[in-house]
């Protein structure tokens, strides 16, 4: 069974967001206003063939807090995003919506 | 077989009705020579599609090849290893050493994608490099945009920067040199050529070529894409049109770790002697690798479309055969060394495949999986035996002035005429967009990985040691677009000039020449003028100075609804130190040293700084060019320098004698900054002495002992020479050194009373005003917060 | 006989180079370790160079943990094996947690190559006991993610406990101040260039000493820690096992 | 009316993912099975006070498309996350669970 997952990787509460902060800084040129609190994190899309979708988010969780994520600076989450083929998903482009969402610090 | 996915839903110049070779961008003239060239048959659609993308003017030349065939290539005496029509230029540099070095442009795919357009620019260049079995090592980035306050400028040299930046810092080559310079013909079309250099042993030279009937084509690097479809005939070759904002064809994305191992794997494979020809893929993709190492060798290739490694699915053969994916090699490999070459790319983790045979045929076909035939056309078709078109040149009926943007037109004496402050407009003009410092920039580049960066940017011309040796490489890439403007024949010479003496200043010998045409749309008149005197303005220069053009790139059609930019060929010139430790820097060393310009200073303020800054008279030219007195002055400053007569030694270029003369004082005792007391003969006007920039003149410093002998070398030498006064030691009141220009002789006062009354004969500006003026322009002119 | 140092080679890894030609030229014989060999080949110290190991795509240094090579190192430097790790091999040993704290991108967002200076903090190290003095130092940095990181608790106690190594400073070796000071090229908290581990045998760095060790090239000022962590390596060797350098 | 949402924001399809390919290398060295399709991008998340939903969204769509993706080679998507006080979203952490998600790619 395939299934398709994201996970969202943010910069932790208290940890200075540099980019945050610059997008903050150019709203003034776009002439946007009421933008406020931004934070720019990572997102990871990818697909886990496993027996069952236990299985394949025991992957995913592994991955997000041991490769995708640095637990000093940086929180995660995970969400399902369905069932996927894995040649389908090879170019899935646009997410489908999500699914199911969890969310998850490692430890 | 049909085209299903348009080679890019965009990149058609045509209308959708019209038949597909003019979608392609091929003329009803050329189809006809296509079908010559296939025995009078008509070419399928890959074929065509094939052809289009080799017959683009940035495959093919088509404009440019009759006039490049004037340049002087140099011979072995010159140390030319290889020249023009390979890669890169090789010259040896003795010790079984040589360089291969060679400039390019990625001028439209940077409008298009600024990042990845200036990214996939470096990637190219370095893989130019290192298929010769170079280890390329120093980067130098020549760039040019419109009006740095105006916001799209501003994203476009944000985006090359990074790009720039992003790819040569993550390969781990150094970028240790360059340009960046605004002018408004630059607004639609911003230039970035990139320069490579690369060092090798002569015995690892290695050419693009096919031999051997019954050898593998080996494919290796990374997968093919979609990306970059088209991107040799539509972006090269097609005048930006006001539309393109919405018709944009795939671009291409840069992968620098991949470059990195492909580097590494290349290198292996040719130390190891795996590879007979290697050529890597660029414009025109696996059509133009397969076709023009087959062409080379006087072979054919048959390739298999369907074992070549993919990055999707459903992709056309068309897509296939001229996809520009980024970091691919193409290899010729004799069957028994296919297993070692496998595993050397293996090891740096690249994709690796057969992906056909050399043949003895001399075509290029392209089978499927069933063997049947996709296309069959003969490989010099599709290069050598490209079509050429001789353009038309007309000169425009009238001499253009000199661009000014936006100021005022007075008397080129205007300096004196209005009263102004000497200092002041020194300090207007280094502080201002093209003469402050380009540290914001450089200094997001990494430029002395390798360790063997001895100068890099900032200070003139670059110098990289060559490890285990005395020796250094010295490098600069000058244009000169402002006079080009005027008279294209004199802005490429005075770009030679300039180039090869910051180059000699140092003490080193230039070596050769590498250069990038930019010009406008050859099929206009006026632009294919520019064109042809600007080559042979390029060879002039360079016959004059006795120094070969071993390679280059021709990028046409930069123009854009505003108009085509000024003619900017951007030459690139490498030099060669025997022994590093005897090499001149530009800076003042100590009080008490004297400062002498050498060198004639001629009338002519049109195409300067300080035309562009204070306006100039209608009638005013630009200087002239004695192309013979450069060559002494070069000759000059070699011989002082081999002599150790020279404390440093600094050109006059942008801005003039005021300019350079703050460049030496502010870089003065390692940065700490120098004062001097100087004196300067004005003969006709105050402005061209001290702002004008007219060419081969040079400041140099040296202690008092060693000016006689200075003398006499200039005399002997036929030129000029002037001691402009001393050195002076930095107060001890705490208070700022001061650069003091007194100013002296007829032009001075001028002829009138009234006039001489308002003449400002003095410059005397502190070095704090002038440092923060210099610091900080760049980064105030791009609204950069400054660091 | 010279010494035999390892130099980590990743796919990506571009400062190698550099290493090497500081290595022969403190009179070391460097030793290119692949990083998918486990085996250290009995080098007596191991360079972590700079670069961009696997394209320091991710986080710098993330995807280079996972070698196996980190594994040997990991284990060499458990038996107190001298490790120094340069800029992106500096952030492969903090993902790795055999350093403390964090890289995070400069704080200008730029990429950052310039000179700067820094000074130890410790002259009793096996990274610095050949410095002689705390003077500044003159050295490139040249990185996108190099301002150092961890939080205020953590701080407090590597400053308590010796382990902040080095720190920008400017020309006369006052620290460095915040990310708004040009000495501080990265926006470093408490200006912090370098550290070390607790047990005192590994060390990481941003700036390039390896760069600097011939006055040719701007500066030679990086010899004297490159020179250390070789003395020390090789005193390790000889006398078979961990070395207290100097006293505390 | 503060509305915290997120933008994510992805290579498109067919355009090279250097990262997400990188990730894909190192699975083996993790010794993680299974996992294929690998693509990151980024993701923003942020806080607009606007008078209503409709007029947030358009805030977020502009930021979006102008200057938190390129249109050329990304492809993003916006998800509503939910009601925030500027206040307490500005110290958001770990992100509240998606709460309505919508695909978008720039015109
Ligand atoms: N885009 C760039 N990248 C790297 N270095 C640059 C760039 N632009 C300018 N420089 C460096 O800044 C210095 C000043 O540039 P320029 O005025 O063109 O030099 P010169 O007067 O010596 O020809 C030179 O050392 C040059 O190499
Ligand atoms: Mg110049």
């Amino acid at each position: 069974m395939a299934t398709r997952f994201a996970v969202n990787v943010r910069p932790k509460d208290g940890i200075l967001d540099p980019q945050g902060r610059a997008v903050e800084g150019s709203l003034g040129h776009l002439g946007i206003e009421g933008v406020s609190a931004v934070r720019v994190g990572r997102r990871v899309e990818l697909t886990v063939e496993a027996a069952d979708e236990p299985a394949a988010r025991a992957v995913v969780e592994r991955l997000a807090s041991e490769l995708l994520s640095n637990p000093l600076i940086e929180a995660y989450d995970v969400e399902v995003l369905g069932a996927a083929s894995s040649l389908e998903s090879s170019s899935a482009g646009a997410a489908p919506p999500a699914a199911e969402s969890a969310s998850g610090t490692p430890a | 077989m049909t085209l299903t996915a348009e080679p890019s839903d965009a990149a058609e110049p045509g209308l959708p009705d019209e038949p597909l070779h003019r979608r392609l961008g091929v003329t009803d003239e050329e189809l006809a020579a296509i079908r010559d060239r296939l025995g009078g048959r008509a070419p399928n659609d890959l074929e065509l599609a094939m052809f289009s993308v080799m017959w683009s003017e940035h495959c093919s030349y088509k404009s440019s090849r009759p006039l490049l065939r004037t340049l002087p290539t140099g011979s072995a005496a010159d140390g030319v290893v290889a020249g023009p029509g390979e890669n890169a230029g090789v010259i040896a540099i003795g010790d079984g050493l040589a360089i291969a070095f060679k400039i390019e442009s990625h001028n439209h795919p940077s409008a298009v994608e600024p990042t990845q357009g200036a990214a996939t620019g470096v990637g190219g260049i370095l893989r130019d490099i290192f298929t010769m079995g170079a280890r390329p090592i120093a980067v130098l980035d020549a760039l040019r945009f419109g009006d740095p306050a105006d916001a799209r400028t501003r994203h476009l040299v944000e985006g090359v920067v990074r790009g720039v930046g992003g790819y040569g810092n993550c390969v781990g080559v150094p970028t240790v040199g360059g340009e960046l310079v605004f002018d408004p013909s630059y607004a639609g079309n911003p230039l970035v050529n990139v320069m490579a250099i690369g060092l090798l042993e002569l015995d690892d030279l290695t050419l693009a070529s096919a031999p051997g009937a019954g050898n593998h084509v080996v494919l290796f690097g990374s997968t093919t894409g979609r990306d970059g479809i088209g991107g040799a005939s539509v972006l090269a070759s097609a005048t930006f049109g006001v539309e393109d904002g919405s018709k944009r064809p795939s671009v291409q994305v840069g992968d620098p770790f991949a470059e990195k191992l492909l580097i590494e794997a290349s290198l292996e494979l040719i130390r190891a002697g795996l590879v007979a020809g290697l050529q890597d893929l660029g414009a025109g993709g696996i059509t133009c690798g397969t076709s023009e190492t087959a062409d080379r060798a006087g072979t054919g290739m048959r390739i298999e479309l369907a074992v070549i490694p993919r990055r999707e699915p459903g992709m056309d053969p068309f897509e296939v055969m001229i996809s520009e994916s980024q970091e691919r090699m193409v290899a010729v490999v004799e069957p028994e060394r296919w297993n070692a070459v496998r595993a050397v790319c293996e090891r740096w983790g690249l994709p690796v495949a057969i992906i056909g045979t050399v043949t003895d045929d001399g075509d290029l076909t392209v089978v499927d999986e069933d063997g049947a035939e996709l296309a069959r056309i003969p490989a010099s078709a599709l290069t050598s035996d490209a079509i050429v078109h001789e353009r038309v040149a007309a000169a425009p009926l009238r001499r253009r002035a000199a661009p000014a943007p936006g100021a005022p037109a007075t008397a080129s004496d205007g300096l004196p005429e209005r009263g102004m402050d000497p200092g002041a407009v020194l300090t207007a003009l280094l502080g201002s967009a093209n003469l402050s410092s380009r540290r914001p920039v450089f200094e997001q580049y990494d430029s002395t990985v390798q360790a063997n960066t001895v100068v890099g940017p900032g200070h003139g011309a670059a110098i990289v040691r060559i490890k285990g040796t005395t020796k250094a490489l010295v490098a600069s890439t000058d244009a000169n677009h402002a006079v080009g403007a005027i008279d294209p024949w004199l802005g490429a010479a005075l770009s030679v000039a300039e180039a090869t003496r910051n180059v000699a200043i140092t003490g080193a010998r230039p070596l050769g020449v590498t250069n990038c045409l930019n010009y406008g749309d050859p099929t206009r008149p006026e632009a294919f003028w520019q064109l042809t005197e600007g080559v042979r303005g390029l060879a002039d220069a360079c016959r004059a100075l006795g120094l070969p053009v071993t390679g280059g790139n021709v990028s046409l059609y930069n123009e854009s609804p505003t108009g085509a930019i000024a003619p900017t060929p951007e030459i690139g010139v490498v030099g060669l130190l025997d022994d590093v430790a005897t090499r001149v820097d530009p800076a003042w060393q100590a009080p008490g040293d004297r400062v002498i310009l050498v060198g004639e200073t001629t009338p002519g303020l049109a195409g300067s700084a300080y035309a562009e800054l204070a306006g100039l008279a209608a009638e005013d030219g630009p200087p002239s060019l004695d192309l013979e007195r450069e060559r002494r002055l070069q000759a000059f400053i070699r011989e002082a320098a081999a002599r150790g007569l020279l404390a440093s030694a600094q050109d006059v270029s942008g801005g003039g004698l005021a300019v350079t003369l703050a460049e030496c004082a502010l870089w003065g005792d390692g940065d700490r900054g120098l004062g001097a007391r100087l004196r300067v003969s004005v003969a006709s006007s105050a402005a061209v002495d001290l702002f004008g920039e007219s060419p081969s003149r040079i400041v140099v410093s040296a202690t008092p002992r060693h000016v006689a002998a200075l003398v006499l070398l200039a005399r002997q030498h036929g030129l000029p020479i002037e001691d402009l006064g001393e050195v002076t030691a930095r107060p001890d009141d705490g208070t700022q050194a001061r650069l003091a220009v007194e100013l002296h002789g007829s032009g001075a006062t001028g002829s009138a009373e009234d006039r001489g009354s308002r003449i400002a004969d003095a410059l005397i500006v502190g070095l704090d005003e002038l440092r923060h003026a210099w610091e900080g322009g760049l980064s105030r002119a791009l609204g950069w917060e400054q660091r | 006989m010279s010494v035999r140092i390892g130099v980590v080679v990743f796919p990506g890894s571009n400062r190698d180079i550099d290493a090497v030609n500081a290595l022969e030229v403190a009179g070391a014989e460097p030793v290119v370790l692949w990083h998918d060999d486990a085996s250290l080949d009995g080098v007596a110290g191991v360079l972590i160079p700079g670069g961009f190991a696997y394209g320091d795509y991710l986080r710098a240094g993330v995807i280079a943990r996972f070698s196996p090579i980190m594994r040997a190192v990991a284990g060499f430097a458990a038996e107190g094996g001298q490790v120094l790790g340069i800029c992106n091999g500096f952030q492969v040993l903090t993902e790795a947690h055999l350093l403390p704290g964090a890289l995070l991108r400069n704080r200008g967002l730029r990429f950052v190559s310039r000179e700067v200076r820094i000074a130890a903090e410790r002259l009793d190290t096996p990274f610095t006991h050949l410095l002689g003095g705390r003077g500044a130092l003159r050295m490139p940095v040249a990185h996108g993610e190099g301002a150092f990181y961890a939080d205020e608790g953590t701080l407090d106690e590597l400053e308590a406990a010796g382990q902040v190594l080095f720190r920008y400073v400017h020309s006369d070796g006052s620290t460095a101040g915040g990310e708004e000071d040009r000495a501080n090229p990265n926006g470093s908290l408490r200006a912090i260039a370098g550290v070390l581990n607790a047990a005192g045998n590994v060390a990481g760095l941003m700036p390039h000493p390896e760069t600097a060790v011939e006055a040719v090239l701007g500066s030679a000022d990086g010899l004297g820690i490159i020179a250390s962590f070789v003395a020390s390596a090789a005193e390790r060797e000889r006398s078979g096992g961990p070395v207290e350098i100097g006293a505390r």
